[in-house]
């Protein structure tokens, strides 16, 4: 009988950790690396889906042992958790209307437009401190996004690159672009997360992240869900 | 402990007081439309016209059985779709009106209800018409006795209006949401969100108790 | 002035009143008195148009009372109603009380309205009592309080029904009191009464209801003290406690 | 686009059907909690003996104005740092419990306040204690008035079961954000969401109502 | 049974009653009577232990009442009370009503309290309507209903509230006699009453209360025809309404 490790993800990101909604479990590149990572470990992952909101609060009363879920490594976390070695790095999209066929590059294309962003995203404080926007909203989920960009009320939304390029590709909603042109300056970092201060577990922890790294079940992973190295 | 914590609020509260100002607007705006709507489906409910009371009872229980969210998402992505658009405060404001409608009717049903049948009668007696015995001698006596759950209403509508989040009206609890994903210290986030909503509904409640009494020391 | 021809009226399949017959003439006054359930009650509401009656007719000078056509309105403006709870308005002094229909159902001016609701609250020995609340003022005080609500509408007939039986028997005198003034004036009356005293010195003829008919009817001197009716009889020996 | 609607229905319904579930358990056990815990704050504030009745106003205006979510944040967040830990269901069932029996506390209270003052006195002049005639003469006519409040309170409390949500109960509400996340058709989940709020309340509102004209007809 | 002794009660500075001395004996039947005001209804609800007193003493064969202390309960079992408005539990059948405090208060059997009770209503003439709600009762049947629940609790005394107030003239006499017969059988009674008929004929004594003295007592023949005191002879011809 292993011993159990707790994990907490926020299944509300396609298609690093999200609901399947054929087997009702939780699915992604997250989720797979939580069982590889588990099984370098010698532990049983028990993966239980956690708002974004309280993913550090519940590391931090022991609700869950370790986060793998497209949770960015900030220099502000950093101070709340421990942080593995970065496990895979992307960077932001840009969506619009379909019918926009500017070719946006950079922020300053976007002056004077109404910008969303999803929240919890790293981009949000990044794009507040950016001057120019006539507006910068807040979205729960992409999907939202999505939609408000559909219906014109958003010239322009930033989301996960991987996040926009699944839902572009896999979902009905024809009223969107995503921008070729634009050239990300955002580096999201995704690394797994201890409890700050466990330094013996995140030793365990950045040897198992390395080990798949090295023998290319991470690879396998990133392929098996369309996410570009 | 207690240090930080205050230091903490000090840093954040200037940015969630924005928050409050949406949070206290939304609210006015929903309390008007719930008010006029919520009396409206009342009187449409007492109107003794059988398909009026009907339709009233049928639209306000359904409304009640959905949550608020939803009719905030309906207002705010769906009814596009139908060619009225609305922005998201326009939006939250009229979905928590129309969803709060629903128990403020109720409210003052029973408030009416709880009038005594004699005055109707006092009132025709006079020759009034059915709409000025409801304004000069029903509703105000409904409103009294209506008071205490409307301003349960009023305290519960308060803190819904945070779920107007969800359709980006940057309020209280969406800014609140926004520091604590941005610092990651949600207790503390939460209980000055806590201490702020208690600041913004125990004047309420006082302002209820006492309008309550000043109309009780009539009867 | 008032005018009732085979009045019949049910609720439901329980017939109420069947087939009265009565008139009560200008300056005439009429108490209606019988056992509980006689259908005293609902006789006086067909009148003021309060309830719908199923057969017969009611007339008011002439114009037919229908509850169910606007036309009510303006006759209640000329057949007023006092009833056994006062049903004063909570929520407004004893003045306004009195001012609210001249004011809001006649349109006076407000002046105006308040000096005549003055005058006729000090007419029935209110004077001091015009800024009370009802809460405020004692059953005899708001019972006439409500009299006076009713004369404020200049009507032509006042309807009373059991105006003092919700009084402590002390304050019975009181009201008592302002309806035999009403009456000497020349006020057209029909009062529902249990007060066998007051009926005898005061009106000018008695209906006995029993089961929602008149069962026995005519000058209230000889009808009171010398009822044929046995029923009456009986209603008569129960109500004064004889036993 | 109907005919989508019900294929994707008929998609999710099985897994929004364990959500629905988890809503009903945790609805049933807040409302054991809420009558309970409410009924007892109303005792207190009628108890007349001044400071447990000051006590009790205080305490259930506060839990009032703080927004449903903090409390729950504190059941599951904090509480463990005091020593005791819930999970999930029960910080989130306590959570939503302690929240909603302020409101029931007033609605009882103005129940017990509308019950005719002479019943007391016929009460005590048998020689009951007040315990007695609180179980046996007052509480049996306050619950018949505090019914129709109270029956709008379980049906927010259904609603406000979603809030749980935050503490990772995974119920009706947040299964169909995980469904939306995962297949992004928003629109059709909450309306099938709503119909699915909407399919619990009108029973409860039914039966609220059946039991208040029953209660009503012995009076 | 019953010694009142300088007995003074006020609310905040408001006095009520002031230096009450009376004594009520076994099986006698005493009648309070006096305007509205006068303090009957406290007096009566200091003897229950529904009010504290601040001055002087009342006891129970003996025993001393005091509202705030748990013996009161004890007494109050020995001297049941009948209210104005009756206060039957309206969510209880008559027989409910009865029974609740045999029951639940003296802890006796549900079949031995159901039989008695059952007796006892028949006794007062409702064996028909044991199981309906008071709401489907008359007002006479109601305070027939409440005095079987008082005597249910088989007291030594029973306290009246002016017990026919709230009824139709009609139904007073239902009552009334109930009442005539307790006296006949013995009952000790103190009755509320603005019914001077019933008051001679059924009382032994007659307490005049005025303004929260007791202001004239005696044989009740002799106090209600010749009273000597000036506000009692104003008081009776107020209530008599032979203005
Ligand atoms: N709204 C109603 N629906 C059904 N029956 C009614 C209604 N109002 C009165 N009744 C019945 O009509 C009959 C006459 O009632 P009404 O009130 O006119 O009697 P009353 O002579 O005024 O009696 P009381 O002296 O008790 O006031 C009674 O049998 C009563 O039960
Ligand atoms: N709870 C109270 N608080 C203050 N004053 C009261 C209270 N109850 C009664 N009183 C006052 O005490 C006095 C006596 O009241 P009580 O009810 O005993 O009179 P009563 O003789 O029974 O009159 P009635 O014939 O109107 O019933 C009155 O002046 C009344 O206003
Ligand atoms: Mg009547
Ligand atoms: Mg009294």
């Amino acid at each position: 009988q292993q011993p159990i490790i707790k994990v907490g993800a926020t299944p509300t990101a396609v298609p690093f950790n999200f609901l399947d909604v054929k087997t009702n479990a939780l699915e992604g590149v997250m989720v797979d690396v939580a069982r590889a990572v588990s099984k370098e470990l010698g532990v049983t992952p028990e993966i239980s889906g956690i708002p974004f909101a309280t993913l550090i609060p519940s590391l931090q009363t022991k609700k869950i042992d370790m986060i793998s879920s497209a949770f960015a490594k900030t220099p502000a976390r950093a101070q709340a958790v421990d942080f593995s070695e970065i496990v895979l790095t992307y960077k932001e999209a840009l969506l619009v209307p379909i019918n926009d066929t500017t070719a946006y590059r950079n922020y300053d294309d976007l002056k004077g437009k109404i910008v969303g962003v999803q929240m919890g995203t790293s981009y949000v404080e990044p794009l507040k401190a950016v001057q120019g926007f006539k507006e910068l909203k807040m979205y729960d989920t992409m999907s939202d996004l999505v939609r408000d960009i559909a219906l014109r009320r958003v010239d322009a939304g930033f989301g996960d690159g991987p996040v926009v390029a699944y839902q572009v590709r896999t979902s009905a909603s024809k009223q969107v672009r995503l921008v070729d042109t634009y050239q990300s300056q955002l580096a999201t970092n995704i690394a797994l997360a201890v409890r700050k201060g466990d330094t013996e577990m995140l030793a365990k922890v950045n040897a198992a992240v390395a080990k798949i790294k090295q023998n290319g079940v991470l690879a396998d992973i990133l392929k098996k869900w369309g996410v570009p190295q | 402990m207690f240090d930080t914590f205050l230091s903490d609020a000090g840093e954040y509260l200037p940015v969630l007081m924005q928050g409050v100002l949406t949070t206290v607007a939304i609210t006015i705006a929903a309390l008007l439309i719930a008010t006029f709507l919520g009396l409206f489906w009342a009187l449409l409910r007492v109107s003794g016209i059988r398909p009026l009371s009907h339709a009233s009872r049928i639209l306000t229980n359904t409304i009640r059985g959905v949550p608020i969210i939803v009719v905030l998402f309906y207002m705010y992505f769906v009814l596009p779709e139908l060619g009225v658009s609305l922005n998201a405060f326009q939006a939250g404001a009229l979905g928590l009106g129309i969803a709060y409608s629903s128990y403020m009717a109720e409210v003052f049903r029973a408030g009416i209800d709880a009038v005594d049948a004699g005055q109707y009668e006092a009132a025709q007696s006079l020759g009034m018409s059915r709409a000025l015995l409801m304004r000069r001698v029903i509703l105000p006596q409904a409103f009294k006795i209506a008071l205490p759950p409307y301003g349960n209403n009023l305290v519960m509508m308060l803190k819904d209006s945070s779920q107007t989040a969800v359709i980006t009206v940057v309020e209280l609890s969406m800014q609140s949401k926004l520091i604590a994903a941005a610092t990651f210290k949600s207790a503390t986030i939460f209980t000055l969100v806590a201490l702020i909503y208690l600041v913004m509904s125990l004047p309420m409640m006082y302002g209820v108790g006492k309008l309550e009494r000043s109309l009780g020391s009539r009867k | 002035m008032i005018k009732i021809e085979q009045l019949s009226k049910s609720y439901g399949a329980h017939r109420v009143l069947s087939n009265i017959d009565a008139e009560i003439r200008q300056a005439e006054v009429v108490c209606l008195i019988g056992p509980s359930g006689s259908g005293k009650s609902t006789m006086l509401r067909c009148i003021n148009g309060l309830e719908q009656y199923q057969g017969g007719s009611i007339t008011i000078d002439g114009e037919r009372v229908n509850a169910a056509s606007a036309g009510i309105r303006p006759i209640r403006q000329r057949v007023s109603m006092v009833f056994q709870r006062f049903n004063l308005f909570p929520h407004r002094t004893a003045l306004e009380n009195v001012m609210e229909g001249p004011v809001h159902v006649k349109k006076e001016s407000v002046a105006e309205a308040k000096e005549r609701a003055g005058d006729i609250l000090a007419s029935v020995g209110l004077a001091e009592k015009m800024s009370h609340y009802p809460s405020q003022l004692s059953g005899g005080q708001q019972q006439r309080v409500a009299i006076a609500r009713a004369l404020a509408m200049q009507p032509d007939a006042i309807l009373f029904d059991e105006p003092t039986s919700a009084l402590d028997p002390e304050l019975v005198g009181e009201v008592l009191g302002v309806m035999r003034k009403l009456a000497e004036k020349g006020m057209t009356m029909v009062i529902v009464t249990h007060e066998m005293k007051f009926a005898r010195e005061v009106s000018d003829r008695v209906l006995f209801l029993d089961g929602g008919r008149i069962a026995e009817q005519g000058p209230s001197e000889q009808v009171l003290t010398h009822p044929r009716n046995e029923r009456m009889q009986d209603f008569l020996r129960r109500v004064m406690h004889t036993e």
